[in-house]
């Protein structure tokens, strides 16, 4: 498979928001490694499904109830499609990517982890694939250790065995949402399988920009969110092995999670209803198949090429424009890295230099990325980030570089 | 009732009305409750199930519980075409019935229907499978069915 | 305040799903106690909000990004202006009112309840407020009691001192989903309190179809669905009362709950961040904000008031052409009742019936409306349900009528 | 840079530039770390209070941390302001400072300005609430301050 270029002007063109003007000016968006832009067809089934189709799904027998059913559950057969998931009840919709990983905490990590039992995360570990074992220490007394980092911003695997050393669980982003650090994830689930532990992949970054393949990763558990991927908002997913699924307790209890309830207990439903209690975000699990569709209709290797070309020019362009003055963290090696990059400019904060490329349209984002132990670790309190996504080009590098160009003046350095 | 003559079939009405094999059986008999979480179904099977020619035979089977025409019908088929027939065979028909109504196996594929093992009245239930929500309600006994027979 | 009726005719037109026809015939949607239809206004704020403003919420400096939080925590504004809740953060926003209820029992409940330690419910909740309260009876050994119901569907009332004696928690519906019973919210509220116990309440089905004054209840906690209010899918809302909300600790972990993050620790940030981990359901919370305009908009008055009708000639209408041959639950005295009618009909089963009912695009639910404590306590597994909303009028009880006048005709009774 | 004038002026600059009081006071000083849990922004303030003739007296204040141009200048002024006032003043002159960033009340009003408290080079900062993102930044030291109040 050669793949081909992808058509960014075309594809520009069915994204609305990127149409809109501001202050008489186009927009440059460079914050999808925060949330992404809505492609037409998405926004277009989202109101088409409630115009037309929106309806309970599985609790009723009437037709258009059982339509939505076939549409949510489609959706369903879609995504496990997009990550080539073995079953299709291995794909449990959350809200999004942070319930995910807390109902793996909440619900294998209470069911399994006791005092002094080792979880091993990374240092560039966003908030989400952190807070929920901190809240195990407080609560179990669980120990983390953290892969450090080498340095230019990738896993330091050198001591990666003595960490893994009796660790129950080895939890890790496949892409940094701050160096764009695309890990080993292979590697690193085989050395957590070695080790005797679960393999728990952090997928927010990296399935919406590559082709993601579960099983030949041999994950465990993974996490994403449809609102990074093109999709709605409102909802995210967790894939987790069968057997493993189906050994877990249940986390959120409600309605469709149940087998029968009695005044005196409860059994719970088959995979996946067990762990998608109450009503479901229906449309937007539908909206997220059309999401799903979209980007397989690119070609998720395409978009991989496209991004990894944006990324090249993005780094040359910035180096050459300002050399000292910017600062680029995380690899150099754009085979490692996604095309999403902190950077440091001058003296300027963070925050006023978001607030300053502002004035000419240019959305970044500023702030600690929810990563705040890389951001200790990386010396800042905050970067600005400009992540860059399939509808992005080298026009927007321009348009970026431009913009850092003005955004000296007010600061007078 | 135009449209739902497919599903309807005069059969399932028959054995709707009629329920055959209707009982208990006193433990130790093998026993299972199933339960159609969607609807609130409850379905009961329990096994006689003894040593013959032919290996372990469901030598016996009363259905119990409450449920709507399809899955009341569809569990009354199924313990008429089960009782007294080799554990081995009721398996075999237990596919077969999945296969009709669509139901991948256990590793997630289609069932091929195996034309040694014959259907009888439950091809009446043929029609359920146009709709999927009932699917759920005619597979309900069976897979109650299965988890007795785990018990024997 | 008079109040005027609804133009239910003018109202159905505003709803581009009741406009379908199916099979050549319109649709008759009785099933809004499950899920209610959106409006117009409700599909076309969600589509342009993602056409025209949809960005990241609170993290970012840019334009863009504050023109969607403005809109964001302006429908928080619009839901505490709706139940009438003291404070913009004591609102929640959450996933489902499923969620909602977890919420309370993992954070406030683990931090407060032991073995032995009394709950209160009634036996006419929905699952989403018993399993929870299940599972910290597994894990936690507190103890259920429930309140009893009357012949005809009420609470009943003449031991609930008794109950509530030494309880830690009343958590109790304000309208039951398959009953339609309307609970006394205020005179329940005030028996906990004086039991020294927390009310929680469940809104659900009472604040799509009531007016909501949480202040004038004293509630100290209520849970409650957009997807039922003629809003999107994807969010609840949790209102909680300050002080006690400021008390929990956190329930989900991740980014946006948190002030600092630490290789050892966290901590949490203000209300409402505390519990709104990760990226919330952006478009949706906008797009229940547009729902509670269209709700404020008719007026909540003028909603129940329409209802009341419409219930009072369902009872009449059905009770006239089925008499003994249909079987109402719930109470009959329409002061203390919605226009959710739970029904019996001659020996046909519930799944059987909405199968026929659907032949002529009848939409009923079948099934236990997960309740199935109060389905063993009516003495059935299942029924029919049929719930009417603002856009339902008594031409579609007349549909209704007509349909089960046909059904029995293929069972032959 | 059109547009920013507002936002960034020359006085707030000459605040980020050169932040005034900037330093640490050993223990026991009330101390305390505000963060701006959106942007990573961390501000810590020391304090000496002693009982002055009008009072208890905020007689040294040190400011410490990191941020932008906007929380850190914001600071700096504070500091200048409220250096050897009386606690009473500096609480008023807070709320003052609050009301200007549109900041309701603890029971969710709106804040009257007191036209007696006196904001001097902070009314720079007026503009500040044109960039409602940026208010947290403005309002980071000051919600410091009164923590570290608490502690006194
Ligand atoms: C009374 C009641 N409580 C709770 C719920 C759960 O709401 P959701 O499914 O939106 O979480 C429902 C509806 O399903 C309900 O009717
Ligand atoms: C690497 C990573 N993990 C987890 C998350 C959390 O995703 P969400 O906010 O959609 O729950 C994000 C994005 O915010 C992320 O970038």
């Amino acid at each position: 498979m050669t793949g081909h270029a992808l058509d960014t002007a075309a594809i520009k063109q069915q994204f609305p928001l990127l149409q809109r003007r501001l202050n008489g000016a186009p927009l440059v968006y460079l914050d999808s490694a925060n949330t992404s832009q809505k492609p037409a067809v998405v926004i277009d089934t989202i109101a088409d499904f409630m115009r037309h189709s929106y309806a309970p799904i599985n609790r009723s027998a009437y037709q258009l109830a059982a339509e939505a059913t076939d549409l949510y559950e489609g959706a369903r057969s879609k995504v496990q499609q997009f990550i080539n998931a073995r079953r299709v009840h291995e794909i449990v919709f959350t809200k999004n990517a942070t319930e995910s990983l807390n109902l793996l905490a909440y619900s294998w990590g209470r069911a399994n982890l006791r005092a002094g039992d080792v979880v091993v995360l990374t240092h560039m570990e966003h908030h989400a694939n952190i807070v929920p074992w901190h809240m195990l220490v407080a609560e179990r007394g669980i120990v983390l250790r953290w892969v450090p980092l080498t340095a230019d911003g990738q896993l330091d695997l050198t001591t990666l065995p003595q960490l893994l050393d009796g660790a129950k669980v080895f939890s890790f982003t496949a892409m940094s949402n701050v160096l764009g650090t695309i890990t080993p994830v292979q590697q690193l689930c085989a050395a957590a399988h070695a080790a005797g532990a679960l393999a728990i992949v952090d997928g927010c970054q990296y399935v919406p920009h590559n082709v993601t393949d579960v099983q030949a990763w041999d994950a465990d558990f993974m996490a994403f969110s449809s609102h990074k991927m093109c999709g709605p908002s409102g909802v995210g997913v967790l894939y987790g092995k069968e057997d493993l699924l189906e050994a877990m307790p249940p986390f959120l209890g409600g309605g469709n999670m149940i087998a029968d309830v009695r005044l005196d207990g409860f059994t719970t439903a088959d995979l996946p209803a067990k762990f998608e209690a109450g009503t479901p975000p229906i449309t937007e699990v539908v909206g997220m198949g059309a999401a799903v569709d979209f980007l397989t209709g690119l070609g998720m290797a395409n978009v991989r090429n496209h991004e990894m070309e944006v990324a090249a020019y993005a780094q040359r362009t910035l180096t050459e424009r300002f050399g000292d003055d910017i600062q680029l963290h995380g690899p150099t090696n754009i085979e490692v890295r996604g095309a999403t990059f902190s950077l440091g400019f001058r003296n300027i904060h963070p925050h006023d230099l978001s607030q300053v490329l502002d004035q000419k349209n240019v959305c970044v984002r500023a702030g600690h990325h929810c990563a705040k132990p890389l951001m200790r670790l990386l010396g800042v309190t905050a970067t600005a980030r400009a992540s860059f996504y399939l509808y992005n080009d080298t026009d927007d590098v321009d348009a970026l570089a431009d913009a850092l160009d003005g955004a000296s003046d007010i600061f007078g350095y | 009732m135009p449209g739902l003559e497919d599903l309807y079939r005069e059969i399932i009405l028959d054995h709707h009305r009629n329920p055959r094999n209707r009982g208990e059986l006193p433990p130790p008999a093998p026993h299972a409750v199933g339960h159609n979480p969607l609807c609130g179904d409850e379905i009961e099977v329990f096994l006689q199930v003894t040593d013959g020619p032919e290996g372990l035979t469901v030598s016996d089977i009363k259905v119990g519980g409450q449920g709507c025409s399809i899955s009341q019908s569809s569990a009354s088929m199924m313990s008429q075409a089960i009782k007294g027939k080799p554990v081995a065979e009721v398996q075999a028909l237990v596919r077969r019935f999945k296969g009709m109504m669509s139901i991948p196996d256990e590793h997630g594929n289609d069932i091929e229907p195996d034309p040694s093992v014959k259907l009888g009245d439950l091809e009446a239930l043929q029609g359920v499978v146009k709709y999927p929500v009932r699917i759920k309600c005619a597979i309900l006994g069976w897979n109650t069915l299965l988890e007795a027979l785990e018990q024997a």
